[in-house]
């Protein structure tokens, strides 16, 4: 590679031997038993990133939003988010791409009520005060539940994060809140669910947490983000065939009980590669699948509230949800 | 220089000594101080800086209790301050947010006289002090001088049976102080008040007083009172000058030894 | 020459006042900015602005991290007609601005009496000074979760929070003055025969007003200062929350409309109460 | 009389100290408190304890709304022994007061200068002051996000969060401290034929140390207030972030032993600095 | 009284006339100023409050520029302060944060002299003030006299050609304000010092002037220039009080009447 022919200009001889790799990647992850969580445990980041000399670093975000920022800032190269935090990346121009979906959000997301507030239906909440996190899935879905049942505007909703839904509810400030795991199982414990992001995408509103990458880095390193997809693959293995195993080492890892972690692995749904590459999520470049379009539903959806300037296009999330890592990350995989 | 004996007695310290502190770091102040103010008199106290005069006012005031001895007053003892003995400080203390007016019937309206008796008196005080005009103004608009008449006017007004006053016509300059030492006398005789006056200028004390009080220093000790008379000569013949004669300059020296060997 | 005061008297006003404000009148030039200073702030301004504007115009950062001015500006005139999440503009700002001023009131009614008797009594400030001192310098946001949990999530816990933020500089001011409260006052009061009563309400607490005003002034900044974090629990509607809901969003523009309408917002109000000072405390400089 | 003054000359910081701290005098004995204050305070806390620990033994409230002393004992037994996070105690506290020292550093090495330099020169205040007064009233949490955004999720961000809410009181400070400087240091010293830059460095500056450190010593509180908002962003350790964690898993207890080691903290570095600014300013009250 | 003729001319000022502010709010302070100081003069200034005469001085020491007319010393122009005209102040502007020795060493410092020679200069002057031993203290750990005379010390160690004081004993006590009268006496005649010395206290001027210059109340203007030599007389016959005499009193009495009407 002419290596004698460049011998002045050292260099960039160097900063181009190192370009070949990173020195270090910044993962931006959430503190919730996933994929992620479990690949970090199996020291699977170790084996696609250490072992070729590569520094990993992964930095917990309490939301979406806040990885959002850090992505606007550069510090980071990969995130996890909700996908309509994913859908505020796209609009605001932050220069990243989908790659994957860690699990579709279901049963562990949910509107719980309070034991003895009476409200048996969701109409019963017009007029009252529901509490959740702003910006998140959770937060789309509830907003949709309003409408389905046309009382969006009779309810007031209060941003409030997770923790101190607890307390409030708790204190009895608030009778309903729209929350996730394991904040959701707290208020379980005096209440009872209404509906649940599961209902909601058999509705077709469906969310997911979803991995965004740097565009800048995909396309400088596109094997390295396969190389992530592998590791997400591989983890997603463990739990599709030992779910008690996967959730001992996810709860040991976050500090929480195995039976807690299952719980809410339980909740969502885990797709394979092959899941994802299908027409229902990613589908192919040529024929995108039909999480683009899940995308482009929420993304008019959080438009029509403001939430964003500007719906992007269709094609815009046609481009925006790539499938083409996973395929790159199935053909390393048959080819070893 | 006479008929002292005639007079009443007001106010009576006895055998009074003041240490300020405790223990180690206290500082002895007053010594034994025997002294008697009687109706009428104006006193005025010399001595050394931090001789203790300022302390000796305090313990007449009320503000400050004798370590021992007593201080009385129509035979009773001195139980913290008192309108019947009023002060005057080096710098006015005139309260800014009140105007003249204000501040001269402060003494009047704190013991609820009535209002048309309050307005008399201010009107008279203000007018003594050579002010009336000014009542509505506010006190920080005053100079120097203004402002000390004001506080003159403010403490006659409850016609104290006793005025004291502690160098009040110190920060004032040479000329603005001939005039207040000129006004305060003009007071004095008009009002039969009795004054006891503190001031480190000899000859103030000697314009001024029936009685000079002389400090020692640290510990202050009364070392000798000298009965003069130069205030009525210059009641009588209308001009300060003529006392600067042989008599004059000879109290004059024998204080300022005695006070020049205190530093020495 | 007691005779001629009434000359002295048309003088009111002058001399006296001139001759000891003479150190200072060298400085009064300073406070009037004349022309070029003015100028120099304008052109300060004019220069920010111009660098922002050709900053965003070079496309060197998108606009997620450096909205242009045109882009703020009409993100501003879009709150301006349609409100933040469907509230008005002056509904976010009437909404931060009575917890303000209900935590205002509150610590004013509570620090002066407080102060003034911590002051007075070492007995008193014994008692209280060290809670204050131990809590002051406390991060809100360390103990804004307990107040949650112990006030619950609507205003009540907002207010307590900027109450806490506001109290303790009211407090100290209380305390200061009364300690550097010339005792002249009070001794010249009592020897005219004011009672204890009388001198705490006409010596005392006059004399302290100006400390007292300035604590306010300072309890106001430090609560305003504290405003974000206080709306950032159950929210819907604050100028603060609007700012922390767009940063959720990362709609940069309005995080710049927040901060503008913000700043600008505290300058006015403190310009307000400096007038009120002016106004209630007219012999400040003069104790 | 010219003869006696070694008399005098003996006296040296006798007489003439005394008699012009005439005033203050009275209130030096509450500065030392005497053994009745020290007394009432340790009672105040005693009864703060003692209530604390009665009303959680009568189980009014569960422990996560109010925990125990004991529980709170036992989490701070356990942070010392385990640490936070698996992050050591010292560790968090040493990231902490990295952040902190770094921008009161910073704060101080361009505060003082451009202060004084605002203080000295109409032209250069006419540039800074404003912008200064209009950032300074400004909710630190509003603008956090654009500094994350500018300045990345790592150290940086935070620090210029805290150098930011550190500069404006040392600025002040240092501007107000010029301005009240006896003009007749200057004129003097210009009189004894000291040149621009020795007025500037052995009169300006002494002269305004005091107002300096009295700025320097805000600056800490304001930045040591703002150290939980620094630290809510992608930070995984600082006593802050402790704090903001355990608010997030509602660890009330752990929220106890942060505040209250904040709180033990922040009064002993004001401690220091007061220590310091004694040792360092000795003149202090005398200019 | 006499042989002001033989003397060589330091500082003139010509027609010299001062506003403060501009327009509606001008103060005119200073009025057709001329006035000639020479070398080894005594030169006292006195006038009602608020005359002009800090406003005078400060022209003098370059502090403030003249409105119109010009100050000259040794012909050439003043502009701005200048080693050559030390000033001492009412309150003595010692730095705090400097020892006694530091304070006295600050101008010679300042004109980058060696270091014996900066110390030999400070002894010098330390012991000509009756301080020496004294050198290590802080300033703010003596008392207002000793202060003074640091800061008198510390414009003499830089051997200026004329000394400009203005009130310099003006917050003494009576008694310190005579030892320091004494001191500055002395001085002036040891060093051959060039005094210009500003006072309110009549008393003051005649026992130290050779040259007293009485202003008129606003806008300053000099009414009226006396020749006296009381101080010379004090040096001669050693004590104070045998100048009190006709002659002392009849100058006196003018200044006096003189103010007065400035004031009435
Ligand atoms: N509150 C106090 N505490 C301790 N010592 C004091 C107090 N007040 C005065 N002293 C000391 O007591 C002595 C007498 O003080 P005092 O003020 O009575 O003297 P003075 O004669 O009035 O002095 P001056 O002429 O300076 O006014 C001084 O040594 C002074 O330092
Ligand atoms: N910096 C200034 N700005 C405006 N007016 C001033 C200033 N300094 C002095 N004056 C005014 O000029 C006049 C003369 O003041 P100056 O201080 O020279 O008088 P003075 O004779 O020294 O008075 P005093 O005896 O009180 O010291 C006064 O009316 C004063 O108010
Ligand atoms: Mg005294
Ligand atoms: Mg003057």
């Amino acid at each position: 590679s002419g290596d004698q022919a460049q011998n002045t200009n050292s260099t960039a001889e160097s900063t181009t031997d190192k370009k070949s790799l990173p020195a270090e990647i910044n993962f931006g992850i959430l503190r919730v038993p996933n994929d992620e969580t479990i690949a970090i445990a199996k020291g699977y980041f170790k084996k696609y990133f250490g072992d070729k000399g590569i520094k990993v670093n992964t930095i917990v975000f309490d939301s979406g939003a806040e990885a959002n920022q850090a992505l606007a800032s550069g510090s980071i190269d990969f995130a996890t988010m909700g996908n309509t935090n994913a859908i505020t990346a796209l609009a605001r121009e932050l220069n990243v791409e989908l790659i994957w979906i860690h699990e579709v959000l279901g049963e562990n997301e949910a509107l719980a009520v309070k034991n003895g507030s009476g409200f048996k239906t969701i109409k019963d909440l017009a007029g009252e005060r529901v509490a959740v996190p702003f910006a998140s899935t959770a937060h789309y879905i509830l907003l949709n539940v309003l409408k389905e049942a046309g009382i969006e505007e009779e309810v007031q909703l209060l941003d409030m994060q997770t923790a101190e839904i607890v307390a409030a509810w708790e204190r009895g400030d608030i009778k309903a809140a729209y929350t996730w795991q394991p904040t959701l199982a707290q208020l379980l414990k005096s209440g009872s669910t209404l509906t649940d992001s599961k209902e909601m995408a058999d509705k077709g509103y469906i969310t997911a947490n979803v991995e965004v990458v740097r565009k800048d880095f995909a396309e400088e390193y596109p094997q390295l983000v396969a190389d992530f997809i592998s590791a997400m693959s591989e983890a997603g293995d463990i739990y599709r065939n030992n779910p008690e195993r996967a959730a001992e080492i996810a709860g040991s890892k976050l500090g929480i009980e195995a039976g807690v972690a299952l719980n809410q692995m339980r909740g969502t749904t885990w797709k394979t590669r092959k899941e994802l590459l299908s027409e229902d999520f990613f589908g192919t470049v040529d024929e995108p699948g039909n999480f683009a379009q899940v995308m482009k539903d929420t993304s008019d959806f959080l438009q029509a509230q403001n939430s964003i300037e500007e719906s992007p296009s269709r094609e815009a999330f046609n481009e925006y949800v790539n499938p083409e890592y996973i395929k790159m990350s199935l053909k390393n995989d048959q080819n070893n | 220089m006479s008929a002292q004996e005639k007079k009443e007695s007001l106010i009576k310290i006895e055998n009074m000594s003041l240490e300020y502190g405790e223990s180690i770091n206290s500082t002895l102040a007053l010594k034994n101080i025997d002294l008697e103010i009687n109706k009428g008199e104006f006193i005025c106290v010399l001595g050394p800086s931090g001789c203790g005069k300022s302390s000796l006012l305090k313990c007449i005031a009320g503000y400050v209790k004798p370590t021992s001895g007593r201080v009385l007053m129509h035979g009773e003892e001195v139980d913290g301050p008192d309108w019947h003995r009023g002060v005057v400080f080096q710098s006015p203390t005139l309260y800014p947010w009140m105007t003249v007016n204000e501040n001269v019937e402060f003494g009047p309206k704190m013991r609820n006289l009535p209002k048309a008796e309050i307005k008399d008196i201010r009107e008279y005080f203000l007018d003594e002090v050579n002010l009336s005009g000014i009542g509505g103004n506010y006190t920080f608009e005053l100079s120097g001088g203004m402002k000390q008449r004001v506080a003159i006017a403010r403490v006659l007004a409850n016609y104290p049976q006793v005025v004291l006053m502690d160098e009040p016509f110190g920060a004032l300059d040479a000329l603005t102080r001939e005039n207040m030492q000129n006004l305060i006398r003009n007071i004095w005789e008009e009002n039969n008040t009795t004054i006891f006056f503190i001031t480190h200028d000899v000859d103030e004390a000697l314009l001024l007083a029936n009685r000079v009080v002389v400090m020692s220093s640290q510990p202050g000790e009364i070392i000798k009172i000298f009965n003069v008379d130069f205030t009525n000569q210059i009641f009588e013949k209308g001009s300060k000058e003529v006392i600067y004669n042989e008599d004059y300059f000879e109290v004059k020296n024998e204080i300022m030894d005695i006070i020049h060997n205190q530093i020495d | 020459m007691a005779l001629n005061n009434n000359e002295e008297d048309n003088k009111v006003a002058n001399s006296a006042v001139q001759t000891t404000n003479q150190n200072i009148s060298r400085k009064t030039p300073k406070n009037k900015k004349n022309k070029t200073e003015k100028t120099l702030t304008f052109l300060t301004w004019g220069f920010i602005f111009f660098l922002w504007y050709v900053i965003t115009k070079l496309n060197i950062f998108t606009p997620t991290l450096l909205p242009g001015p045109a882009r703020v500006w009409r993100a501003f005139l879009d709150i301006l007609a349609n409100g933040y999440n469907d509230v008005p503009l002056w509904v976010h700002l009437g909404a931060s601005f009575k917890r303000l001023f209900v935590a205002l009131f509150f610590a004013i009614f509570t620090a002066v009496p407080l102060g003034l008797l911590s002051g007075y009594f070492d007995k008193v400030e014994a008692v209280i000074d060290s809670v204050v001192e131990f809590y002051r310098p406390l991060p809100p946001l360390a103990y804004y979760t307990l107040l949650v949990l112990w006030f619950g999530i609507d205003d009540t816990s907002k207010q307590v929070l900027l109450f806490l933020a506001a109290f303790a500089p009211i407090y100290i001011a209380c305390v200061s003055a009364v300690r550097k409260l010339n005792q002249d006052f009070v001794l010249s009061a009592k020897s005219l025969g004011a009672n204890q009563k009388n001198v705490f309400f006409k010596i005392v607490l006059p004399a302290s007003l100006p400390e007292i005003f300035t604590g306010v002034r300072t309890a106001f900044g430090v609560a305003y200062t504290t405003l974000v974090s206080a709306e950032m629990v159950a929210a819907t509607s604050g100028i603060g929350w609007m700012v922390l809901d767009a940063s959720n969003f990362l709609k940069s523009e309005v995080i710049f409309v927040g901060i503008i309408i913000m700043g600008i917002t505290g300058v006015i109000i403190d310009a307000v109460l400096r007038f009120i000072e002016r106004r209630l405390i007219f012999w400040k400089g003069h104790i």
